[in-house]
């Protein structure tokens, strides 16, 4: 009579007939979702249980922190980097993300998180040789196990999880934290990285540090969600929301999500709420975009003030700590200041010598003709008037106008 | 345009302001460009060239989009579907990378798969090559990509007047234009009139910059200022130099470029982009197809390394530079009597 | 006496100081996120407020697309479709996405999505084109409000939001629905697209089709989270989680979701809990990857069956109406037969016809070359025997072992 | 290999088979292989070439990846980057695009990045190519991007024995390989051992597979089986072509080619990519440049033409054939004495 086969009615003032078979919810979405209120240590009631040790290392990473950001930034103003993009007012997060890692752990910063590299113990002047023009990864990535900075972004976040997830096939008790901006949450990357990492459940930790601004960007042009950490309930990982001013509250938060993960737990995604205190790079002009007032709202929420505070609270500001520390971050600066000084000696035949592990045919031809003009500008520059000595190549791009 | 009309108001422009110029000029002469990308609006891009048209024509038509190029291509070939006329910019050359699917397998085919009936009238504004000092990929000259995706247009201006012309014209044209700008040359000046613009220029024709006898010198964009300064220099080896600035990749103005090589019988092509794979590949072979007979050497070639873009430190060893393509023309077989030239 | 100026200390066992001033929580995630389990009204107390016309008609379009998908996949068995992605037992969500829709709404499709199409009155012969091999798009996407099936996952769903947002720019009326399937949300594509929608508040609406597989990879590979439908909070939107084979429940869900877009409420995420009854298409083989008794357990929760209790139930699947409904779809189904039985007649001249606008240079010798060959072709045919006519290029193809 | 080595055992085997034992192989002799991608696991690949391998190695060496392009692509590099050798299948030529980025920015680069102290050793295994009858979107040549990416090798097998030995190779090299497999090929069969398999080829040689005087046809991948059945067909013109096999696009064989061209002084270029921008422009030109006066006539290309890839029953048009082969031969300027080949 129908065109299906009829079977009885069981209609009775319930569900009926059973929900769509695939429905088994995978898991309880309750505790995926972040709290409502950013997660917070420092000038609140369980301040009092950070550990003094932890709480003197902070302040003092901090405080080179804050030292080296401000020595980098000269250097731009000397022409000895070309670019800085300042993590000032961002130091919690930088310092933070390096301190909750183990030595076997990977850290995959951004091209803004050389502090975060620096922290980890990466010689600052290895971590500038991007920004200064030099080479691309100034360092042995397998030696720190600090991947190269990244500068298109959201793409390290996918060899985070690609990274964990063979650490983890191979046994390796190796956990990744990868970092990234409020922009680089809206990349597709960013969501397949976290897609795969919780299919997979591998080792990572993901900290977006938000700052509000992805160059003019303001966050609420770039997303309109409750918080970039709701996110993660979509991939089925935790999301946690932490001021990210709060270096301790960071540490205890991210220190959990690594730790979970090296258990097995799976991956976790973390936003801290930041701000970026200077300009998007030396080269950009932030008052085009935003008012010098919201600087200063955040300049009141300083993650160094934050945590001198609870020194001073517990009579730890000691004026030779203080002393110490200062001296510390002055040596770190003079140091990077030194070795920025000098001229780097980059050897153009490398441009040949690292595309594949075997140079091909066409790489030695073309090496062998750099070689043979770089022979005869070395002999025209000995006879050469001064000035007169710039390869044909550099005539191009010299005398040119720039910005 | 005539002598007086072209030379009224002329004072020195920039390239960046010529762009600047040409996208309100468009906007002003029709509703349906938006220009939209990332920091376009407030800051007026990281290179000023959409610098106060957020102010003029609202953020509705100048619109900063969230950081993901596949959105801002994917979104633009929807709002072409509707019959606006985005105007796209992305930042550098190396981010739009992540919008080649949607620029490969959409932005290019979505006319000849409905058979004419959704065209996509959209500009993609791409900042390219380097010699500026930027660190990785930020350098990159991604032509070659561009070329080989069938339904392209391929454009990019080498002096201050082009800028303006073919960036109205791409804005204008009813397919997706690539609309290479050559990054270094964004501070080049010339006498040029914003006040009197030159008509919106024809794509898909070449020019010859620099007219000479000897050999030509096939460029376009950054290298054109680099292949003028080697044809002045090349006058005191007693070569005469033509140089012809392509100006339109896709489509490609074989007339022009065939007619100056059978005039000159010698031909060597320049560009930033690596050699293998580059466009100097496509288009030796195709003047080697169209005049073989009146070529006296082998069409050549001057292009970056078979590398990635190297450091800012050394990118002026990769560059195609005046010495290395005098170095080239060198090589142009010149036994036979090359000051007459040896065209027909 | 310390590093940054100190400021006296306020601790109070409350909130010292402010939270981070970004803080602002900018949408209540609660109303974003999907109930517990997913939406119904078929065999459920709120069954009865179903309108009656409505139900007929989902019943008969239904039915026609059961016939539809039948009719389609006897056509790959006879060579004269390329290949059929079938949507039997995804009927409800092609039929209810395209009926929410009114006449200057857009729809977009993926490669599965052809019933949808028709159901929006679409000729069946000009949806199938694609997959014929015959041109890419049969008909004029302006003419149908219809975007081109889009093969490419996820990659339709920006031109949604971008074409949605145009006509809000123009203030025209116009909502956009997108349809994709669960492994479509995977896409980095999927991503953006939703952040952008949400951002703009662009009226669009997105159905994810879970059919529990992407070809052969289960959900359980795809994704980790609760439900599709979780990802909306993570963009702002709300996500609805519905039984994707109860048409009138999809209806009303689909319906609010387009009607809140028109208004200006902004986008939504519908995710649509159905199964793939046949094989991915014909070309596939799921005995590889799966269960002949899950899909039994489906069958059960058939989207024709439940309509039809409904009808039962309120004495409304009358033997008269059945057989309207029947004749009706073998009418569509034989017509289909018909048409696709004609081999369509193309012009290889048509390849240069619309790359560009204006033919190029190169595009023209190109034509003169083909249209040369054709010459030959044809006058070689005149003089030759049968089965000698195919010209070079076929022969390449030709004697190749097929799969 | 010894002749009777290779012929032990030989028998029928299609290239798919060829291509799946290369991976069991290559699995087998080495723990740090992983085979992904979308569909690799159980159902063994769209086209069955991972078939078996999640049975005999486990789903943790050959696993299914959630449905995205760029996180395969992105993943494997991070897994790369510890020390595994990632196998990556993507499912179709044109379903490569999304991963564009990670591709051009990094997989091409993290080497040159680090100053050789990250090598990737990745191999990318795509699809490519038309002429089985696929719906838009499956019978995309995208060769032409892979090129034009300094940092990629490109590979492309056209013999079933090719398709182990060269797999083989480039699953063993320390560098990423853009592995393209010519689809229609698939199924071609021919007497091949399983059990004795051919030694790991070496990346970077091209193959004469027919030995000609008068022209050579440059070739790879799906166009070589089309070129041999024309070289074949020119014989009853008087014609004896040499048929090369480039299978390495990067790196790119001169030696034998010109050694080649040099011996016959003519020359077509064979390939299913659009021809502007395409493959065939680099190769013209470099064999020009290499071998201008042993040349007789100009390299000529036979290529697809310049349009989206056409839908499947007008694709016969758009493939190079033997006639367009046979014709663009006829043009090759033979008034000389062209039975006697014009090297040197
Ligand atoms: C794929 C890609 N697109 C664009 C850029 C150019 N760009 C560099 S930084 C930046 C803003 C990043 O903002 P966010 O992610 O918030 O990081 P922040 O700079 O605030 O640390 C942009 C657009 C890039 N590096 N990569
Ligand atoms: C970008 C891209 N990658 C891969 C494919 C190949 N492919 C076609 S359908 C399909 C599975 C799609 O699964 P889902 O999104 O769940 O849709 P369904 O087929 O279930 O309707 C795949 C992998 C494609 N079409 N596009
Ligand atoms: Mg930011
Ligand atoms: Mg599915």
């Amino acid at each position: 009579m129908t065109v299906l086969e009829q079977r009885g009615s069981r209609r009775s003032g319930s569900y009926w007939p059973a929900p769509p078979p695939a429905w088994r919810p995978r898991v309880d979405p309750a505790p995926l979702l972040p709290d409502a209120e950013p997660y917070r240590l420092l000038g609140t009631d369980a301040a009092g249980r950070i550990d003094a040790a932890l709480l003197s290392d902070l302040y003092e990473q901090l405080v080179r922190g804050r030292r080296y950001n401000a020595q980098a930034t000269a250097l731009t103003r000397q022409g000895r980097l070309a670019v800085y993009p300042s993590s000032t007012g961002q130091e919690a997060c930088q310092v933070a993300a390096a301190r909750v890692l183990k030595e076997q752990d990977w850290l995959f910063p951004s091209y803004r998180d050389t502090l975060a590299a620096v922290a980890r113990g990466l010689d600052p002047v290895q971590a500038l040789t991007l920004l200064r023009g030099d080479w691309h990864t100034g360092y042995d990535p397998h030696e720190h196990r600090i991947a190269p900075l990244c500068t298109p972004l959201a793409t390290q976040l996918p060899h985070a999880v690609g990274l964990a997830h063979a650490a983890r096939l191979k046994g390796d008790d190796v956990v990744a934290l990868a970092l990234v901006g409020d922009g680089g949450t809206s990349e597709g990357d960013f969501h397949e990285a976290l897609n795969f990492a919780a299919v997979w459940q591998a080792p990572v930790v993901f900290l977006v540090q938000n700052n509000g601004f992805a160059i003019s960007v303001p966050l609420a042009k770039q997303s309109a969600a409750p918080s970039l950490a709701h996110k993660a309930v979509g991939y089925g990982m935790p999301g946690r929301l932490v001021d990210g001013n709060d270096a301790p509250a960071l540490h205890e938060v991210l220190g959990e999500a690594v730790e979970r993960a090296r258990r097995g737990g799976g991956p976790t995604l973390v936003e801290a709420l930041t701000y970026r205190i200077e300009a998007h790079t030396n080269a950009d002009d932030a008052t085009r975009y935003r008012t010098e007032a919201e600087v200063e709202e955040w300049r009141e929420h300083d993650p160094i003030a934050l945590v001198e505070r609870e020194l001073t609270e517990r009579g730890l500001l000691t004026d030779d700590f203080v002393q110490r520390t200062r001296d510390g971050a002055e040596e770190l600066a003079a140091a990077l200041r030194d070795h920025m000084n000098q001229d780097p000696a980059l050897e153009p035949m490398d441009l040949f010598a690292h595309v594949y592990a075997e140079q091909t045919a066409q790489l030695r031809e073309q090496a062998a003709q750099l070689r043979a003009e770089l022979e005869a500008e070395a002999s025209d520059a000995e006879g050469a008037t001064e000035g007169d000595i710039a390869g044909g190549s550099a005539r191009g791009a010299a005398g040119e106008e720039r910005p | 345009m005539t002598a007086t009309a072209a030379e009224a108001g002329r004072k020195p422009a920039s390239m960046a302001q010529a762009l600047n110029r040409a996208l309100r000029d468009a906007m002003a002469d029709d509703p349906t460009v938006h220009v939209m990308g990332e920091d376009v609006a407030e800051l007026g891009g990281v290179f000023r060239i959409t610098d106060g048209l957020a102010k003029e024509f609202g953020e509705e038509r100048c619109g900063d989009t969230p950081l993901a190029e596949a959105g801002i291509l994917g979104t633009a070939v929807g709002m072409a579907m509707y019959g606006l006329r985005p105007v796209v910019e992305m930042q550098f050359d190396a981010f739009a990378y992540p919008g080649f699917e949607q620029l490969i397998s959409h932005v290019a085919r979505m006319r000849n798969r409905t058979r004419g009936a959704m065209p996509l009238p959209l500009t993609i504004r791409v900042p390219y090559g380097g010699g500026i000092g930027g660190v990785e990929h930020h350098s990159d000259s991604s032509e070659a990509y561009y070329l080989a995706t069938p339904g392209l247009q391929v454009v990019t201006p080498a002096t201050v007047a082009d800028a303006y012309g073919l960036l109205r014209a791409a804005i204008a044209s009813d397919d997706p234009v690539v609309f290479l700008e050559p990054k270094r040359l964004y501070w080049s000046r010339a006498d040029w009139s914003p006040d009197a613009p030159e008509p919106v220029a024809e794509l898909g024709r070449a020019e010859i910059r620099r007219p000479g006898r000897s050999a030509t010198l096939i460029t376009y964009g950054p290298s054109l200022p680099v292949c003028l300064e080697a044809a002045e220099a090349a006058t005191a080896e007693g070569w005469d130099l033509e140089v012809l600035d392509l100006r339109s990749l896709v489509p490609f103005d074989d007339e022009t470029v065939c007619a100056s090589v059978r005039r000159t019988g010698r031909a060597v092509v320049v560009h930033e982009s690596s050699g293998f794979g580059g466009p100097g590949g496509e288009i030796a072979a195709r003047v080697t197809e169209r005049c073989f007979h009146h070529l006296e050497a082998p069409v050549l070639r001057v292009a970056g390394f078979d590398i990635p873009y190297p450091p800012p430190m050394l990118e002026r060893h990769h560059l195609p530079g005046v010495d290395r393509i005098l170095d080239t023309v060198s090589r142009l077989q010149w036994e036979s009597d090359w000051t007459e030239g040896s065209g027909d």
